[in-house]
């Protein structure tokens, strides 16, 4: 069984939030008003998290791209009283939209702030209806969603490959954030595959994780840029 | 084809086709000797070359994979069963990493073997790009300037040259040289220029320094495509080349036999030779009345592709010293009489040209490696010539088609 | 181990509501259906037709697909019965329209279905899931449902996929 | 413990409850279910992406007649499959609401919004007969188009309208980098050029916002991540030189503030430490460069060289004063710069907006010369031209001759370079020199939101009985039109887009229509043939083509019989045409024309990629045929004359130059006048306690910046400052903390032309006396999204000019800020 992981290097990440676009068009993101981006409510499974450090003449502005890192023991399942979010054998954390009660015990758990709570329902304007995703629901008001590495294109990409008669290779699932980045700063496939561009990449030595020491074990992996090993803080 | 293929299933569509081949080839057999070889289209094997994901290991012109070797470089002055012996020598390791990797070996037809090796063989047929700085000294050294304007300087003898800024192939700097040639020499002799010969890389390096200094760009730019060796057989004799030349013995006995030049000759240095032999070609013409041949269009390229291939073709290999080959090469142990492993080699329906034994060996490299492995006999490699009297040995046991057939 | 016992009992609440719920809307909401051309199945089976002659994208796409105009045409270009409703293809099509067929199988916009994959990779019949509808001479008048209860007996018996978003999307 | 579990999962619990019930009804709404219906036919349509002039390659997935997605062609040699965030938000263009439904006619006065529906014929009937009666009374020359896209056949096929109509007002506004007067003073071209930025070592970018608003910004970083982690060897070193920490001084390797308009000084000391401790490419300088030493013209004048004017007068001592870069920083970037070869210096609006533009592009450049980088690899490719079929000649007839033979509207003589330059032309259109415009197309350009002086343009519009403006939205200067002929979105159109100069490669991308229109709109190209059919005689004749696809068709078959290049193709098969073109073969690939456009609509395009670099004869068109440090070409427009080579964009009238001003640099005569150097740009007014120079950027999301801002795009806007859906100003932290400005709070910024209300955001990347304000926000256009949300920066600046371009220079605005 595969274990899907994403690599981002920050190395050359340039910022530049073609992944958050790309994700908020394939998975039917609603965006937010100014009122309720005022409020912080805005939706963005992937979001880019701007850090800041040193000071005027020297100042270094970092971005780092954070999607729901699918930790291997996500403290947001724990927590959820109708498990409508778990972790599915492929090591990816499901969000289950018909179960979940809204309660946002598990945005408050992610350390990581991935998870997000429909404030209100979700509208569009009668003419954006059409380029919904047929793949993706539309989630309604009072439930907490969350990236999925685009799950369902694995399922598709699944049924082609079987269609065709052959295995799944790496180049046949991909997100949407990491099919779009101009920079090619984003690596996606089996972390279980020794030969995986993404197992390769894990044992650069500017590999590391995020809050590596809650244990989370997140299967998003970080490249520093430079020496840089980051600090998170929002 | 995978490896992982039953060893069973892969003997038995084998041999199939191989009865499949056979019955079809029947009457070509007869009559086809090995000499005659059917040019491969080089630009199908360009795309065969793509299609079978050869570029995922070889580069070609330092371009691509890295993990196998530089093929335009390998593939330099080799003849088609040269080349064969060599992809065949080298299949076992071939194989070991593309199964490390995970990649499927390709299987490939007569005809794309053929424009496979074709292509391969082409690579050689063009220069590498010329150097301007290089070309800027041949320029004047040479004593161009001395007649012909390049940028805003130069002689005004000959015409201007900023009219080939747009030319990207020396070889149409090479024909625009052979057609006035005859006028030129004689202008060169009245301005007391000697004439100058032209070697090696000259002629990449001087068209090189002409886009450079140029100063005139419309059009921008105008290639040439690559001769067809079929066409510049046509050539050949139309232009009447062949009252005087000869290729392989077939043609007039005058002047040399232009298959026998250096086989690692690349096009625009066969141009080159063209033209400094031009006094004493022009001078034996006149005597024997015959006009100058004048090229158009590319009518040059194709010529000279028709000469670089008949040069890479192949002679007629030694009978004695292949059935030796058959036997200190091991073949003997599985294919001979008493083997009873591999089939009968005088029955195989490729021995119609080297290209459908190099297709037929290919496809069942992968078989024959574990039999070979298994029988502890080391794989046979061929070097030099001997692919080619090792088939002609083969080619020598041949039976009747009548009873291959059966 | 207490803790998990509250869960259970908060769980069985939430699913007792939620069913409620459902069942609510789901008796309320039902609407009769009225297609616009009384399409016999029963006739087209008969006449040898196979189910993905008209649900062209059946095999491999995610939905079965509905007739265009046109293709109705290629055998009613001129009259096959002496049935009237016919004559309604030929309009549609000298009016360029497509025939707004309706819409009998709804699935929630949670769930992810896939024809190609049943009838393509899986080699389902039409009628594991579809029953009697190539015996109808009626177009059905409500909605078909499914119930996630059909979709799992039948994924646990076949050992399919269990996994939540493997259908939840 | 336990049981406060218990509490938290109950509450928890009849809260989800509650939810849960409404949630359920939302999510199984009773619909037509035909507007639900989805057959589920899924397919994939290539075409190219117009939301910026990158012309990346986009496919787009189309399921059940509806666009759902938008990805990279993976073929396209630009994009590689990749796609920047504006181009994934190209589906909120298609279906944005405010999409303008077909035709309108103002019924009110301009900008009454009093807009009545008509139909197409009505439409081309009105604007057909007024420019036929224009014809009649000889007055033809008062049409203007202002073509906002510049490129490709929809431009060519403006000219010819213009041509044939007989008018010389055809202005292409397509945005530039400010770096053309350079390109055109020391080179001789009249195209922009391409960078080899794979094979640099080094990048020293002056404003150049490489990664954000250059031309390409997927190509340029693609080109950035390849640089960083892909290319054998060293990382290459990435420079940014300018006054804020952009998104490319982010992401640089260095960022060197300075002061506004001060970046040619900086490129002049750089260039004295080369020459003075001798780093320069000695070889190249005395090879291909003009004017480096002293020289003696043919009547024996003796000429200052580029050398003895920057040893004069461009100390870094001196210059560390200008700029604010510390001596020692400007002497080490000068020899690394040096020593890093293939090394690039690049520059861009961040540089040039001032009014010292042209000299300070002219510096920049100057030093790729010095470090031999024009023409060789690692620096500088000269554009080729794509082999379009040229269209068949039109017949002219008087009125069309005698028309284009007038003076241009707004060519002030004063400006020698103002083909290179987009000047402002709300003066002229005011005042109405040197005679009244008539009738005003405007073609994907809205001045009246870009203008410095939107009072004076907007008054100038309503002198115009006629403007009419093909944009698909109600943009500013739509709504002070009379008619608008809404065009399709690049989504439902056809054209070529030649996309913009990047890796010296030409490439050809096609945009085809992936969804029918949506509403009752035209494509231009469509209009534009109907309008001039309208007018009749010679005008009708000169369009002979059906529609503007089939006038693509026909010129794409130049493209086919070129023998070059190839369509668009895997890499490696790429790379075999790049490996053959340099040995100077082509291998055809298509039996036929039909086989040919097939493919490439199949495949996205076509392209050619760069093969060869030393073709002197192309890179410098100059008189000297050298890079000229001394600018032939600008002394002899300075002097009045008209030059011999490389004249500038096709009907461009130059006339005899009167001197600059002598703020300028003084006379004609002065040789500093065609060299490189230093002026300190021209301020605006001060207000009183102005401590603060306004600097102007564009936000990242908004690259290409069309008349539609998406939502998506809107709430992503500045995440470096946590802003969403509105303008920000960006203070020194230091500075700010003196002012007792706080994060979020509201101040005012003004300018001696007035004021506007925004949330200050303390930024480290600000230097203490500039303050940062985003551009491309603040229209005042209808519609949910963009109407009023934030400000725009470009109405308290004040209109200054470039001298010898006439480029508009908003960059220096002395600024006061305090507390709202």
């Amino acid at each position: 069984m595969p274990k899907w992981g994403m690599v981002i290097d920050l190395d050359k990440c340039t910022g530049c939030q073609a992944c958050v676009v790309a994700c908020k068009t394939e998975n039917n993101i609603p965006f937010s008003t100014p009122e309720q981006a005022e409020m912080g409510r805005t939706i963005s499974w992937i979001e880019i998290i701007p850090i800041m450090e040193g000071e005027y003449p020297r100042p270094k502005l970092r971005y780092l791209p954070r999607p729901c890192l699918q930790c291997d023991h996500p403290p947001c399942i724990k927590v959820c009283p109708v498990y409508a979010t778990y972790r599915n054998p492929e090591g990816l954390v499901g969000q289950v939209y018909s179960r979940c009660i809204g309660c946002r015990y598990c945005t408050a758990a992610c350390p990581y702030t991935a998870k997000y709570f429909n404030w209100s329902a979700p509208t569009w304007a009668k003419e954006f209806e059409p380029c919904l995703n047929p793949d993706v629901s539309k989630r309604p008001k009072g439930v907490v969603e969350k990236c999925t590495f685009c799950h369902h294109r694995l399922q598709k990409a699944k049924e082609k490959v079987k269609a065709e008669g052959r295995e799944l290779k790496d180049e046949d699932y991909v997100p949407a954030c990491v099919q779009t980045c101009p920079a090619g700063a984003m690596y996606f496939g089996d972390l279980d595959n020794p030969n995986s561009k993404v197992t390769q990449q894990t044992k650069s030595p500017r590999a590391f994780r995020l809050l590596e020491e809650l244990g989370t074990e997140p299967k998003v992996i970080y490249l520093t840029e430079g020496e840089w090993h980051g600090a998170y803080r929002k | 084809m995978y490896l992982k293929k039953g060893k069973a299933a892969l003997l038995m569509a084998g041999c199939v086709g191989l009865l499949a081949l056979l019955f079809l080839a029947a009457p070509a057999l007869r009559s086809q000797s090995l000499r005659e070889i059917k040019l491969g289209n080089p630009l199908e094997g360009r795309k065969v070359f793509e299609k079978k994901g050869c570029g995922h290991c070889h580069s070609v012109w330092g371009a691509r994979g890295t993990l196998g070797p530089n093929l335009a470089k390998v593939a330099s002055g080799k003849t088609l069963m040269q080349l064969t012996g060599l992809f065949w020598s080298h299949s076992p390791k071939m194989l070991t990493v593309m199964q490390q990797r995970g990649i499927a070996s390709p299987s490939f037809t007569p005809e794309e073997m053929s424009g496979l090796m074709a292509y391969l063989q082409y690579l050689n047929y063009f220069d590498e790009p010329g150097s301007a700085v290089e070309g800027e000294k041949t320029f004047s050294q040479k004593g161009c300037n001395k007649c012909h304007s390049l940028g805003k300087t130069g002689g005004t003898v000959g015409p201007p040259l900023n009219k080939y800024a747009s030319v990207m192939s020396p070889v149409t700097i090479a024909q625009a040289m052979w057609n006035h040639g005859l006028k030129m020499s004689s202008l060169m002799e009245s301005h007391n220029v000697a004439r100058p010969n032209i070697r090696n890389r000259e002629m990449a390096n001087l068209l090189a320094y002409i886009r450079s200094a140029a100063a005139d760009m419309k059009p921008d730019r105008m290639y040439m495509a690559p001769g067809e060796p079929a066409k510049g057989k046509a050539l050949f004799s139309a232009k009447g080349c062949i009252r005087c030349h000869s290729i392989r013995g077939s043609g007039g006995k005058v002047a040399p036999d232009l298959a026998k030049g250096p086989a690692d000759q690349s096009v625009t240095e066969i141009a080159s030779a063209m033209w400094n032999h031009g006094p004493q070609m022009w001078e034996k013409m006149r005597s024997m009345g015959i006009a100058v041949a004048q090229f158009s269009g590319n009518e040059m390229a194709d010529l000279i592709a028709y000469l670089y291939s008949s040069r890479r073709a192949d002679s007629p290999g030694d009978i004695a010293k292949g059935k030796t080959l058959f036997t200190t090469k091991g073949c003997v142990q599985c294919h001979g009489a008493a083997g009873t492993i591999g089939p009968d080699l005088s029955r195989s329906a490729a021995l119609v040209s080297p290209m459908h034994l190099g297709a037929a060996m290919w496809n069942h490299a992968s078989t024959m490696e574990k039999i070979v492995a298994e029988q502890g006999i080391a794989w046979p490699k061929f070097g030099g010539d001997e692919m080619r009297d090792l088939v002609q040995y083969v080619l020598s046991l041949r039976k009747s088609p009548a009873q291959g057939a059966q | 181990m207490q803790a998990n016992k509250f869960r259970i009992i908060g769980l069985v609440l939430v699913a007792g509501l939620l069913a409620f719920t459902w069942l609510r809307i789901g008796l309320s909401k039902s609407t009769e259906i009225r297609q616009p051309i009384r399409f016999n199945h029963k006739k087209h089976v008969q006449g040898g037709l196979e189910c993905s002659g008209c649900h062209q994208t059946v095999k491999d796409q995610a939905t079965a697909g509905r007739p265009e105009t046109s293709l109705c045409m290629t055998c009613h270009e001129a009259s096959v019965t002496k049935n009237p409703e016919e004559n309604l293809i030929r309009e549609y099509a000298q009016r360029h329209e497509e025939i707004p067929w309706q819409r009998v199988i709804k699935l929630p916009d949670h769930v992810f279905f896939s024809h190609r994959r049943h009838v393509s990779t899986e080699k389902l019949d039409c009628t594991s899931c579809h029953e009697a509808i190539g015996q109808s001479s009626e177009p059905p008048s409500r909605p078909i449902k499914f119930s996630m209860d059909s979709c799992l007996a039948c994924h646990q018996k076949m050992k399919a996929s269990v996994d939540c978003v493997a259908c939840h999307k | 413990m336990q049981r406060r579990n218990f509490i938290k999962l109950v509450g928890g619990t009849t809260a989800g409850l509650a939810l849960t019930s409404c949630a359920t009804r939302q999510t199984l709404p009773v619909k037509d279910p035909l507007s639900e219906w989805r057959a589920g036919a899924e397919q994939w349509i290539p075409s190219t992406c117009l939301q910026c002039p990158g012309g990346c390659g986009i496919q787009a997935r189309i399921v059940d007649g509806n666009v759902i997605k938008l990805e990279g062609n993976p073929l396209h040699p630009i994009n590689n499959g990749r796609l920047c965030q504006v181009g994934q938000a190209g589906l909120q263009v298609l279906y944005h609401p405010d999409r303008l439904r077909g035709p309108m006619i103002q019924t009110g006065k301009k900008g009454s919004g009093q807009w009545q529906r008509l139909s197409w014929t009505e439409a081309i009937k009105t604007v057909g007969g007024r420019l036929r009666e224009m014809r009649s009374r000889n007055a033809s020359h008062s049409m203007m188009l202002w073509d906002g896209y510049g490129s490709g056949l929809m431009s060519a096929l403006f000219q010819r309208f213009a041509e044939v109509y007989g008018s010389p007002n055809y202005c292409s506004y397509a945005s530039g980098d400010g770096m053309a007067p350079a390109y055109y003073a020391e080179q001789g071209l009249a195209n922009p050029v391409g960078y080899d930025l794979e094979n640099a070592n080094y990048i020293l970018s002056f404003g150049c916002d490489l990664l954000g608003q250059w031309r390409s910004p997927v190509w340029a970083q693609r080109v950035y991540g390849y640089l960083r982690q892909e290319r054998p060897g060293p990382k290459a070193k990435l420079v940014q030189v300018e006054p804020r920490l952009s998104l490319t001084a982010s992401r640089a390797d260095e960022w060197i503030p300075v002061h506004p308009g001060a970046q040619g000084a900086l490129a002049l000391a750089i260039a004295y430490v080369l020459i003075r401790e001798d780093l320069y490419a000695a070889d190249y300088v005395s090879q291909h460069t003009f004017g480096f030493d002293d020289w003696t013209d043919a009547a024996g004048r003796r000429h200052m060289g580029f050398k003895s004017l920057i040893l004069k007068e461009y100390r870094p001592d001196d210059v560390a004063g200008i700029t604010g870069v510390p001596v020692d920083t400007i002497i080490r970037i000068a020899k690394e710069f040096a020593q890093h070869r293939p090394a690039l210096a690049i520059g861009g609006p961040g540089a040039t907006m001032f009014s010292n533009g042209t000299y300070t592009a002219m510096a920049i450049h100057a030093l790729n010369a010095l470090v031999g980088g024009i023409g060789a690899p690692g620096g500088y490719f000269s554009q080729r031209e794509f082999p379009f079929k040229p269209f068949s000649p039109a017949n002219r007839d008087a009125i069309a001759q005698k028309g284009c033979s007038m003076p241009r509207l707004g060519d002030d003589e004063s400006h020698p370079l103002i083909s290179q330059g987009r000047p402002d032309l709300s003066e002229a259109l005011l005042t109405e020199t040197p005679y009244p415009a008539e009738v005003l197309f405007l073609y994907y350009a809205n001045p009246l939101f870009s203008t410095l002086q939107p009072e004076k343009l907007t008054k100038a519009f309503e002198k115009i009985p006629l403007v009419v403006s093909f944009s698909p939205f109600m943009d500013e200067s739509a709504q002070h039109a009379d008619i608008i002929l809404p065009d399709h979105t690049y989504l439902e159109r056809w054209q070529d887009v030649p996309a913009a100069p990047t890796s010296g490669a030409i490439v050809l991308g096609m945009a085809q229509p992936v969804i029918k229109p949506l509403y009752d709109t035209l494509h231009t190209g469509d209009a534009l043939m109907l309008i001039g059919r309208e007018i009749g005689g010679s005008v009708k004749e000169a369009f002979p083509w059906q529609d503007f696809k089939s006038l693509l068709v026909e010129s794409v078959q130049g493209v086919f019989e070129a023998k070059r290049g190839s369509v668009f193709t895997e890499s490696f098969e790429a790379e075999n045409v790049r490996q053959l073109a340099k040995r100077g073969w082509w291998i055809p690939t298509h039996s036929s024309f039909d086989d040919f456009w097939n493919d490439l609509l199949k495949k996205g395009g076509w392209w050619e990629p760069q093969d060869s670099f030393d073709e002197w004869g192309k890179t410098f068109q100059t008189p000297s045929g050298k890079f000229e440090f001394y600018s032939q070409l600008l002394a002899a427009k300075l002097a009045g004359l008209t030059p011999t080579v490389g004249a500038g964009a096709p009907g461009r009238r130059i006339d005899a130059m009167k001197p600059l001003p002598a703020e300028m640099g003084g006379g004609a005569d002065s040789d500093k006048m065609v060299l490189p150097h230093y002026e300190a740009p021209k301020s605006s007014v001060a207000k009183d306690g102005s401590t603060f120079y306004l600097n102007v950027f564009r936000p990242e999301v908004l690259v290409g910046g069309g008349a539609a801002i998406p939502p998506w795009l809107q709430e992503i806007i500045g995440p470096h400052v946590f802003m969403k859906w509105d303008s920000w100003v960006e203070i020194n932290p230091a500075t700010a903390q003196k002012l007792e400005i706080n994060d979020g709070d509201w101040i005012w910024v003004e300018s001696s032309k007035g004021r506007f209300r925004v949330r200050a955001k303390p930024y480290p990347g600000t230097m203490p006396n500039v303050i940062n304000v985003p551009y491309g926000l603040g229209h005042t256009m209808p519609g949910e999204w963009a109407n009023q949300r934030g400000v725009n920066p470009l109405l308290i600046m004040e209109g200054k000019s470039d001298p010898i371009s006439g480029m508009a220079a908003p960059g220096l605005t002395p600024v006061r800020i305090y507390k709202a």
